[in-house]
């Protein structure tokens, strides 16, 4: 014998669904059961499958005018709870109907594999006639008690904005009946779900959180610690990578540079396990908020995304306004670098030149397999945008990029971006299109790879495409955003995943005599 | 092993009281009727009030109608295509999250996981969204040509903008040919997933319930079973245990459903009843209409199993008796095998469960049979009923709660040190953190079936993998708070 | 039409190997061959492969005592190259045949891929004869004159160790016919093929260079820049990661602790592309290296490994040895961090306990995946037991636990690792067995996961069980051994190759309705 | 596009001598016989000198003895098991690494992909080999049944050690039943894999050559194509072209080989050899014995490809000629779609190479159908018969040098800055680093087939890809060197 005998750990395999349901008498109960369904033959279903992969049945399909499935995009009102959980103390609330916030909550859980605390003003049906006033109020007292947040950031959803909810007024109510004291600092925005989508709540919401601040009496500039360094704010926006926020704040302290991170939530949505349960474990001070406008210029890194924001700083604040494509890839960060540079007049770090040569070093390496790759690329606009530089970069070859909430700018930033590489006129750029519109792209003009959230996992095994997921939702797999993909470091962590998927299917696929040693 | 009592009422009653302190006033005397030390008698003092409105602010772990009906009911009858009617975003939330598995091809013969949906824009909320809808039916049919019905199923606005959904969905079926049902869910409706569930409920009484003459041959152990949402597979399992009693299932409401099954279900003999919370409404109109008999039943672990199939079996004849018998005496191998397997790795573990449905008392016999014992346990979105058949099967003492906040939730964690945690994606992270076991008990946390002698290996082996997880040894850094090393 | 006309960066799609020889024509070609070949027959064959997976061929399998097929170990000279690799300005020198150089370069070169530079003295039948010294002492000339190192690391191949070369003596001589100077630094080790493996090889040329560098001129305790910080030598071993040298150096300067890698080929294995070729990027400085002796402590970071080094360090030194296992996983990195603590007497810092905790964080989220997959682990026996501990920690399940290189003292330091587990008590442990008994205890024992280098690709395949890669050599994918395994960001790291590879074969293998949207 | 021409001679002289200036005195001397500026005349005074021993120290790309034999020659005959004889290290970094592809189970009937080794210790060394090779040989036919054959390929211990392999061998094939064929392949023997190539020839002649009485009916058509290694499926796109020609190959030398084939080769009508350097011997011996006449080819690239099928054709009847135009015919078409699809794309670009065996000149043609144009060229083991096949090839001036030190490589690179450089695993990453595109030219660099009109398209491919790679781009910061941005 050449094992012992032993004990096992694990007392009885057991079969869950992913196996249990092959047996025998569950398949034969499965096709019982058919006579009670009535549904059509399994030929007709096969002849429909077929036709629905067909050119006929793209260009029915891109003929709908007003049937929307499977979108890429969510309502404003989640972007608004996530730029809440990128301050300090701040409970976000949602003024309207309870289920929303439980839909939030639950959305960001499942991405992020994290609490996320915001609160409802549960408004019912008589809300929606008399109005939520009271709903509001009670919530705050209520929030103040149990949740003792340092700032609230109101938003609302469709049912407050449809019967025309006045935050303002209401919020001044709170003060007045002390469910709140008159110095509480509390932002809102109006975030209506049926304009736009989260990326413009988020912006709507970060602008209200900034503009409020920034009046508060912490904005004072005499407050601000004396310092060498030039303060620059950098503004992710609808970020969903907490490394993205790490390495943001990396970059610029190895710049020499002060960075705050307006709407940093990398650690109210990556907090640790430690026995304690903290409510409020992070997120750009009141203080930093407060202050910000005092700071040599803001970074804004979703073009699309924070316009509203970018009113604010221009408008408002006449602070100086760098915006700049997200810095995804060499390129993209070397304008980032740059402009960070110019902007706070400092030399660019030897270290980050050696991370710059060796991310383009290890895009040299994979080049051969990446390399004239067919890829779909589907998500937000700011982040499809970036991602189709990046993969240009690589001499990837887009295809198909599909965002369901980009809108009249982005076919001009997208050609732009196309147009400036050989490998671009492959391209076909689909805003307000969705994913069911994606399914027929792709199954009539097939690709190497997929690029985008968890959603489009269905049509990556329908049409035995691998995935590789970026951006969000990504419920499906874990930690993945708990790495930055901006920067050269998040470059590496792109260039190692996009590889390593094509090489997967490389070996997976490859007949016998071609499953390599080397790669 | 953890030898902890259940506090007595009295102990119990005080850390209620503990937590209802931190409350203002106002919440704090209306949460009091909510959360009770239990009477297994079910005395009036103890009793717990339930079906009322969420208080603002306090992090209810509720959703709303739209979620109980598109959510629950509806999404899950496969072959029809369930339009979100309005803005985006709850379609968009509630998409292949809820795991109620089905057969098919999604997108040509099953829409459950997909995710159909109006997309309301600013025009549509100022001018109305019926022209919209109407061409999106005539879409839907176009692009999905199998599909046996569609669903319309209404989000906030439309109650509130004033569309006549009901006329759209009139005419439309009539010129497509086939079942349109307008669905009132909106999500301002009532005070959590329960109205849903009522109005799912009227509506396929309204629309579907005895609109099918039956496909098939009847027979006298016709049966359907109601309330399953096969979570995980959970209707299979089940399923499978009623065919091995004999039985003839004609209809699934609604995991792995179809509209024809709804339709005929009026020809049942029997209908069981699993999430009698959710279900119970159709139940009552079947027998109203039909004289259809109902009975409750609870396949979640053997004890429940066991004494399920044998309730069932007295409504029919000896046949059906010996079948069930004979069956329950194979299962016995099977769950001795599993208990022998997972209850010594179990044995005193005490568990504390907030969640919806049928869940928080239909699990106690199971977790009893792994030796765990239930210490407390809530409903999201019970009714007095729910309560009534709760008291009992819970020793003096332990607490219930109704609709509890996320603070109270984490407050009786901490008071009473559970072993296990039982609750939703929501509140999974949170006791995470803080280090203790926890399993999500709406979407058997990926897992499942739950149900059925299957399904009872599974959550037995889930159970052990959450509570035995040497991760909770790590949570502790070597080290003092300030970073000292020893 | 939904899409427009454009042409294609990629001009014209081609068919290599993968593709290419599946068509008919190829397909026919291959069958008629056959008659040339008189090879079995099919099913003779099919015989053949169904009785290589029994327990009956495992058995006579593990009755061999001679024969060894697929080994998951290389020879001493190639870890001798490596550690050479480590030091500042520093060509390795391989007196033997110059066959082994090109092996050793390429090798790397394949894992890393990145140029290795490397010499030989070329001996071939003469030298076989009269001895090497000419070839040594031109080899030195020659490599001053193109190569310009400031040290050269010489070490021996099997060829000068069988017939007896006297390294000592030649260097020497080298130094009296003026191939190099008189103090030009040269370090030396016997590194015969046929004792041990390539980690003894790294040992004695490690242990060989810091001698060297310990007796130099630049060994001067006063010369040491005076600072506030505790000095501690850090000894990563043979470790493939560069990101891991770069790791221990982020904690200790998190830690105010001021470290020397001793053995830092980070730099030399991971240069930048930026258009010129710097045949020596880094490594520890020649001057780090002559002081390192009067630092406070070295820590020594795979016991199998150093063990001589450990010797210098412990009895010529004198220094302070702190022995740990690699710090891989929670605990292992606690150990790491407590130990530090210890022995430079400082607190732990706020920011490696948030690292800490979210960790474990992670860990808590993956769990239900990994808690309980049977797995199976083969590599060098200090990284083995570091992965092994690691596994246990999060549940895993190690069942077949092979390390061809360990030595008679690994038995007992996996049994400890393992019987510390609820989780250990299912493993074997196979020292000195090789990846084809691997293969017998896989197909026999069936595993849910392979942990390992690219060598075990084949089982892999062969059992449909997929491979996380980890340790040396992996060839097939890229960039692995930039990121760190070891502390906290190396746990991270390992967690998320390691669930997602379970995940990404649970979607593979799901049935349509249980190719879940969240996991 | 690149329009730099080709250097002067006297250019490249220079450039030679600035190069060797850096050498010490001893060392420039000797290279200086080894580089030389092209003569397509092939003078005496541009005449290089090879096959000699390389420098100590100076970083040749050059293996051994051993990797001649059983990398290259033996290794991919895949029915036997080759035994790498001595210490752990050889076989271990020539374990699958060469893509040598074969067809068959590995460890069941093709043991191309695996290490098998005798994996010596010292007390193998202090007392001999012999013993453990022998028991080494009974382990390896209980373990796999189906080998038709061993070889033992000796590591540079056993010639030392005074070991006796022949006799072992000999013994043991009489007791075991099977070929086993002794090699003394050492890797000390001789300057390069070149005598490895010779050893494994001689051995494949004395032990193998002429055994087998072949077990098909032979045809007036029967050739053996000798010198494919089938690296990424060379040898399977060339044998396609025969076969479309008419012919039947009926052995391959030796990849994807058996020992059968080798063992029948004698009944082949003619001798096709496309590695010239590494099976010469062979062709040789088998004229000598079997008056067997042989003759090279050229299958890289169209102009090679279609003069080798008529150069072939010669040796055979008019239907073979027939439908050799007729294959040329169809295959223009596809040569016709290749060139006008990259030709464009890589007109005018300048190559140097650096590698083995046949492939510095081999692949010149293929480069000039795509418009580029070799500026640089030398082998790492080459004798002088191959630089005699080379200087015509070539235009005056193209700088020539043999067994290339790292640093003459770089050098000359840094020189003509190529837009290509074509070399191993081992040069790769530095000319990455210069950005200057590289493919490996010994592995296809994990591509492949490159030979062959399926080949073809692939190199174009890969040309394309490397030279075009918009990777190039990226190499220089937007900053000083300093880090000052502008």
């Amino acid at each position: 014998m050449t094992t012992p005998e032993h004990t096992s750990a694990i007392p009885l395999q057991v079969l869950d669904h992913n196996d249990v349901f092959r047996d025998e008498v569950y398949q034969e109960q499965f096709e019982n059961k058919r006579e009670f369904e009535n549904g059509a033959s399994k030929e007709e279903v096969e002849r429909v499958l077929q036709w629905t992969q067909t050119w006929e049945y793209r260009e029915k399909n891109f003929a709908r005018e007003s049937l929307t499935v499977n979108p890429a995009k969510a309502c404003q009102p989640l972007g608004a709870v996530l730029a809440g959980l990128g301050f300090e103390g701040t409970l976000p609330l949602v003024h309207g109907s309870q289920g929303c916030v439980s839909y939030f909550r639950s959305h960001f859980a499942r991405h992020f594999k994290e609490p996320v605390p915001a609160a409802s003003t549960s408004m019912t049906e008589d809300a929606a006639v008399f109005g939520g006033i009271n709903n509001l109020v009670e919530a705050m007292d209520n929030m103040s008690a149990l949740y003792k947040p340092k700032h609230i950031a109101v938003s609302t959803t469709c049912m407050a904005e449809v019967i025309g909810e006045d935050l303002f007024s209401y919020i001044g109510a709170a003060r007045e009946q002390e469910a709140i004291s008159q110095d509480f600092p509390v932002s809102y925005a109006h975030t209506p779900s049926f304009v736009g989508s989260h990326i413009n709540g988020y912006d709507v919401m970060l602008k209200g959180i900034l503009d409020s601040l920034s009046k508060s009496a912490d904005a004072d500039a005499s407050k601000i610690e004396k310092s060498d360094k030039v303060r620059l704010n950098i503004i992710p926006g609808f970020d969903t990578y907490v490394g993205n926020h790490r390495e943001y704040r990396r970059m610029l302290e190895l710049m020499g540079v002060h960075p705050i991170i307006l709407g940093d939530h990398s650690a109210s949505l990556d907090s640790p396990a430690d026995g304690e349960y903290d409510l409020y474990p992070g997120g750009t001070t009141l203080v930093d908020g407060a202050q910000a406008k005092f700071n040599r210029a803001s970074f804004i890194l979703q073009e699309s995304t924070l316009r509203r924001t970018a009113e604010l700083i221009n408008d408002v604040w006449k602070q100086e306004l760098v915006t700049l494509e997200t810095p995804i890839g060499v390129t993209g960060t070397d304008a980032f670098v740059t402009a960070v540079a110019r902007t706070a007049d400092v030399k660019v770090p030897a270290e980050l030149t050696l991370e710059r040569g060796r991310l383009v070093d290890a895009i040299t390496d994979s080049s051969a397999y990446v390399h004239g790759k067919r890829v779909a690329i589907a998500g937000d606009p700011d982040l499809v945008v970036a991602l189709t530089r990046f993969v240009l970069e690589l001499g990837m070859v887009p295809v198909h990029i599909v965002s369901t909430n980009a809108d009249s700018t982005f076919k001009a930033r997208m050609e732009k971006a196309l147009s400036a590489s050989k490998f671009g006129d492959a391209a076909t750029v689909w805003p307000e299109k969705d994913l069911w519109h994606l399914r027929s792209l792709v199954f009539t003009e097939p690709v190497d790879l997929l690029i985008g959230s968890m959603q489009l996992k269905w049509i990556g095994r329908e049409t035995n495409t691998p995935l590789f997921r970026v951006g969000f939702p990504i419920f499906d797999r874990h930690h993945l955003h708990r790495f930055p993909i901006v920067g050269y470091t998040g470059g590496l962590h792109l260039l190692t995943g996009l590889v390593n998927t094509i090489l997967d299917e490389l070996d997976r696929n490859a007949p016998a005599h071609s499953y390599d040693a080397v790669r | 092993m953890t030898t902890t009592p259940v506090p007595t009422r009295a102990e119990t009653e005080a850390m209620i009281a503990d937590v209802l302190a931190q409350y203002p006033k106002k919440a704090a005397k209306f949460r009091a009727k909510h959360i009770k030390a239990n009477d297994p008698e079910g005395s009036k003092e103890c009793e717990v009030k339930s079906n009322i409105k969420s208080r603002p602010g306090v992090m209810t772990i509720r959703g709303c109608s739209y979620a109980g009906s598109k959510g629950v009911v509806w999404g899950p009858v496969k072959d029809m295509v369930t339009i979100s009617h309005g803005p985006v975003g709850c379609g968009q939330y509630s998409w292949a999250t809820r795991r109620n598995y089905a057969h098919g091809h999604l997108g040509v013969n099953n829409w459950t996981a997909m995710q159909v949906t109006t997309d309301f824009q600013e025009k549509d909320i100022v001018f109305g969204g019926d022209t919209k809808l109407e061409k999106v039916l005539d879409e839907i049919v176009d692009l999905f040509p199998l599909a046996k019905g569609i669903s319309v199923q209404s989000e906030c606005p439309i109650g509130l903008i004033g569309d006549d959904i009901e006329a759209v969905a009139k005419k439309s079926s009539k010129k497509l040919g086939l079942p349109i049902i307008p669905v009132r869910c909106e999500g301002f409706r009532g005070v959590s997933q329960s109205l849903g569930h009522h109005i799912a409920n009227d509506a396929v009484r309204d629309h579907v319930l005895g609109t099918g003459e039956g496909t098939f041959e009847q027979t006298d152990y016709d049966v359907a079973l109601i309330g399953d949402y096969n979570i995980g597979g959970d209707v299979w399992a089940s399923r499978r245990i009623l065919e091995e009693m004999g039985l003839r299932v004609i209809a699934q409401w609604s995991g792995d459903g179809t509209i024809n099954e709804m339709a005929s279900t009026h020809l049942s003999k029997l209908n069981l009843i699993h999430c009698y919370r959710s279900m119970n409404y159709i139940c009552t109109t079947m027998e109203e209409r039909y004289n259809t008999p109902w009975t409750e039943f609870n396949f979640f672990g053997p004890t429940k199993i066991v004494s399920s199939m044998r309730k069932i079996a007295e409504f029919f004849d000896d046949e059906i008796k010996a079948k069930t018998e004979a069956a329950i005496a194979r299962y016995q191998v099977r769950f001795d095998e599993i208990i022998k397997a997972f209850r010594p790795r179990l044995e005193g573990k005490r568990v504390m469960l907030a969640i919806g449905g049928l869940r928080p008392r239909h699990t106690i016999g199971a977790y009893e049979d792994l030796g765990m014992e239930v210490i407390g346990t809530g409903y999201e979105f019970a009714h007095k009923d729910d309560y009534t058949r709760t008291y009992g099967m819970l020793k003096e003492g332990v607490v219930l709660y109704d609709d509890p906040t996320a603070f109270e939730v984490e407050e009786f964690a901490k008071h009473l040190k559970p072993d296990l945690m039982g609750a939703g994606v929501k509140e999974k992270y949170v006791f995470h953190k803080m280090g203790i076991p926890f399993r999500q008990m709406h979407s058997w946390d990926y897992s499942g079936p739950y149900h059925g002698v299957d399904g009872f290996a599974v959550f037995a082996r889930d159970m052990d993998q959450a509570v035995n997880s040497p991760t909770w040894d790590l949570l502790e850094a070597p080290w003092s708070k300030a970073g000292e090393v020893a």
